[in-house]
């Protein structure tokens, strides 16, 4: 059912936690099956320096949620804005259909930190 | 790996004894039954000895047996098959909460086609109302149907019960003991039973055969229409290894239901005393004394079901997420949700259906490894992390 | 005794090859493919494989195959669930006096529930009047449903025409292709199909399981209801083991359609040339040219068929009169009577269904003993021996 | 399907025939299958003394019939009066549900021969 990434990313997930001084904090619910990430962002010159998260959900969404941490550390702001739902399911090599609204939590968690840590900053 | 599998509720292997009884009848004896020459009248009398063997488990006459390919198709042809021959007296329907897709979803259909429905509900352990089942019927009822044993909680209802309450009002009354049948005793007559629903599947026969209990005198309205089969009532050449295979497990169920009362309720209540000792807010859901003996649904806060699944899974034990049925759909299960267990509980349940094939050494991997994988989720979970700092 | 099966159009034996794909799914891969766990996946992959397997035989995509329990539950769902379906649209439905009577009795159900069925004569070799379909279709006509082959005679329907006049008139068109699949090429693109029904117990496949080609976009409402599976088109769990072997059975179905054209049309003429030589006053039934290759349906006057099957049971021949399903029922067929066969040449008639296993020494057996049993008959007949003497 | 007694019957069919200077021919055809039987009879002082038979039927016909003949022959006609189709399928062990109406010609063949007799002779 679940390609070998997404097991890879399910059974080691990356980045779980939280960061206590985050720059961001972001959270995403997911209406239709409950699903629930949090993404903890320390923002350095304009890039993810460092990403924690936190998910309540199935294989798909921990998975997605690990997937997007490793895709965007190191990335800058604008890059990490530009990453979509999409790609993270692309990158754990796809996810069954019926599981692909998991992915959506992942980047939109993370987006909303970025909206977070900058409208903070603004 | 060694692998465990704890998903008896969804489907079962095939018993070696049923399977030995099944081989001749691909090659050798592979005729039509309803042919006159040897090839058919060399399978004929298999499916008349299959069919006194259904029968005597479930203690009803062999005509009485309707040989069907599975539950789903048992379930729509007693109840579509009543509701459309019983039109004209009446158009009001009652049945529960907590029945099985296959029930709801016949009930559903028949709410299109001019039925009215009464769904009733179920309390926290599942279980329904007789009053509040009794005060439902009206002149208009046609048909009860309350399933024997549940499939996501095993909470089993009180058939009997239910069965003199539609007698005392003439109403038909369907069982679906898809999953009582092998596990717990089903008496048709004692039950007061008009028609009940089997899939052999559950309970070692193959998949792609059940069979439909008929009391003598129940018209139903066909599914398949055509060949005289079934004494008219389901058309379509017979499964004959399917049907032979059905038979023989149906007397192994008879002289086993000692041990499912015995070795595996043993089994599950030292899974259940288990993990509930182990791992704390932990909420077993179902009904604590009716309840079938091998089913074991429990919830664990802060977490969801799948991905507990998943690692168990991992370690090579299988179990489930209420039904298999709901395995790739979203959402959480009509059961738990009719028990109002809340919405992370009811998310996270898990249901370990154990089996003839299970041991102590079985439960008890399973009992050292789960505190771990709980826990090892609840450390991601931001509701976990929120309560503790709460 | 040699034992001689010449009835394949009733059932045939799985083939060997299927049957050991079937083997490792009843016990070592026995999981519910619905399940998300190590039992779960490993069959899911095979239901997969054998979709594909199946679509490749009628050359259609695999979300376009539903997996049915038999040829008769197939028919019910294509005719039944698209009347249903379409019923907003109109209520009129056109098929054939020679449809098995799955087919015909599924129009039966549902001109009790509104419809109005235009049921096409045929003439004296079993075939429709293109001109006379064409011209039966109205406003209303929501679906043909004409078959590809016919299982009492072998008369193949020219399907390609049918699905173009189908087509022109926008309406939905179903073929009853139980007999043909296997034995003739069955593209449901070239043929311009919308719903196709087959059952493996016909091709070497077992008994149990069967398939419906659902051509995308075409509604229908389910038979079953509940489970998820096959797309929601049909719920119950799947019998793994029977679809894997229908799988097998429709790849092996296409590598032997060269044997059906070649050796057994070939042993199929010698046996029709060989009783038209040897015994006279007989008559084939069916199309001299539009046949099943395999089929041959022949009439011996003033005796019964019945008597003839016996004798020839006994000599460890078997074959058939009309339809296995008709066997233990009265009365003529339908089929023969709709050709407008005279009754006592109606009542007289045996159908020989050759298979893979039958030789060329199988034929000249039967072409051996058969002058003696008609002729025994014959003595036996008050209407022979008044011909006689006239 | 059939017993064995309907089968031997049947395989080996007894007093086949006709009688050319029969004394009576009674003759029953099926509404229900089209089955027919005629039967001839030789009467000596009120005693079946040979009976040939001709059925076009299946095989619970034939059987019938020839077991009807081996039942009479040798009777007076009030003991072949006294026959009943029952008695027949009975005498065969029995036939299947479907073809006991098929023993009915026998006795109702070999009655109407037996009254085409004592027509005749009255
Ligand atoms: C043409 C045709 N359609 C349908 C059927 C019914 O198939 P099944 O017996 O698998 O339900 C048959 C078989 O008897 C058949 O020959
Ligand atoms: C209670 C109950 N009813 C009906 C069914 C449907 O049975 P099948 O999958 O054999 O159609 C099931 C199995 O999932 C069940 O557990």
């Amino acid at each position: 059912m679940y390609s070998d990434k997404v097991i890879d990313h399910f059974t080691n997930p990356r980045n779980v936690g939280v960061i206590v001084d985050a720059d961001g904090v972001g959270e995403k619910v997911s209406s239709s099956c409950g699903d629930r990430m949090k993404v903890f962002l320390k923002v350095v010159d304009g890039v993810i320096e460092d990403l924690k998260f936190q998910t309540y959900g199935c294989g798909a969404a921990i998975a997605s949620s690990s997937m997007m941490s490793e895709l965007v550390i190191g990335k800058t702001l604008d890059e990490a804005l530009a990453l979509t739902n999409d790609a993270v399911a692309e990158a754990l090599d796809g996810l069954p259909d019926p599981k692909l609204h998991c992915s959506n939590l992942a980047a939109d968690a993370l987006h909303d930190a970025i909206k977070n840590y900058q409208g903070e900053g603004a | 790996m060694k692998r465990i599998y704890m998903d008896n509720n969804a489907t079962t292997a095939v018993r070696p004894a049923v399977l030995e009884a099944m081989l001749p009848f691909y090659q050798e004896q592979f005729g039509n039954p309803s042919s006159i020459h040897w090839a058919g009248q060399a399978v004929s009398g298999a499916v008349d000895t299959a069919r006194a063997q259904v029968a005597a488990l479930m203690n009803c006459q062999p005509e009485e047996i309707i040989f069907t390919s599975c539950g789903s198709e048992g379930n729509a042809l007693a109840i579509k098959g009543s509701a459309e021959f019983l039109r004209a007296k009446g158009n009001h329907i009652i049945t529960t909460a907590v029945e099985h897709p296959a029930v709801l979803d016949s009930c559903k259909y028949l709410e299109k086609q001019g039925f009215e429905v009464t769904v009733l509900a179920v309390d926290g352990e599942g279980m329904i109302d007789l009053a509040e089942l009794e005060a439902a019927i009206c002149e208009r009822t046609v048909l009860i149907s309350a399933m024997w044993g549940n499939n996501e909680t095993g909470t089993l209802f009180p058939v009997a019960e239910i069965g003199a309450i539609a007698r005392k009002h003439k109403v038909r009354f369907h069982t679906d003991a898809v999953q009582a049948v092998g596990r717990v005793p089903v008496d048709v007559r004692a039950a007061g039973v008009d028609l009940l629903t089997i899939s052999g599947h559950k309970f070692g026969a193959p998949k792609g055969v059940g069979a439909l209990y008929v009391r003598k005198g129940m018209g139903l309205t066909q599914l398949f229409h055509g060949g005289h089969q079934e004494r008219n009532r389901r058309a379509g050449t017979h499964n004959v290894p399917g049907i032979v295979g059905l038979g023989v497990a149906c007397e192994l169920a008879v002289a086993d239901l000692a041990v499912q009362e015995g070795r595996i309720r043993a089994l599950r209540d030292r899974l259940e005393q288990g993990i509930l000792s182990r791992i704390p807010e932990v909420q077993v859901n179902g009904h604590r004394q009716q309840r079938l003996p091998n089913t074991l649904n429990i919830s664990f806060a802060y977490i969801e079901g799948e991905a507990i699944l998943l690692f168990l899974d991992m370690k090579g034990v299988a179990a489930s997420s209420g039904s298999a049925c709901m395995s790739d759909s979203f959402g959480q299960s009509h059961v738990i949700g009719a028990m109002g267990v809340d919405a992370m509980m009811a998310n996270s349940n898990i249901r370990f259906g154990l089996g003839l094939d299970n041991t102590e050494e079985d439960v008890d991997f399973v009992l050292e490894i789960l505190p771990e994988i709980i826990q090892k989720l609840r450390d991601m979970s931001p509701f976990y992390s929120e309560r503790a700092a709460s």
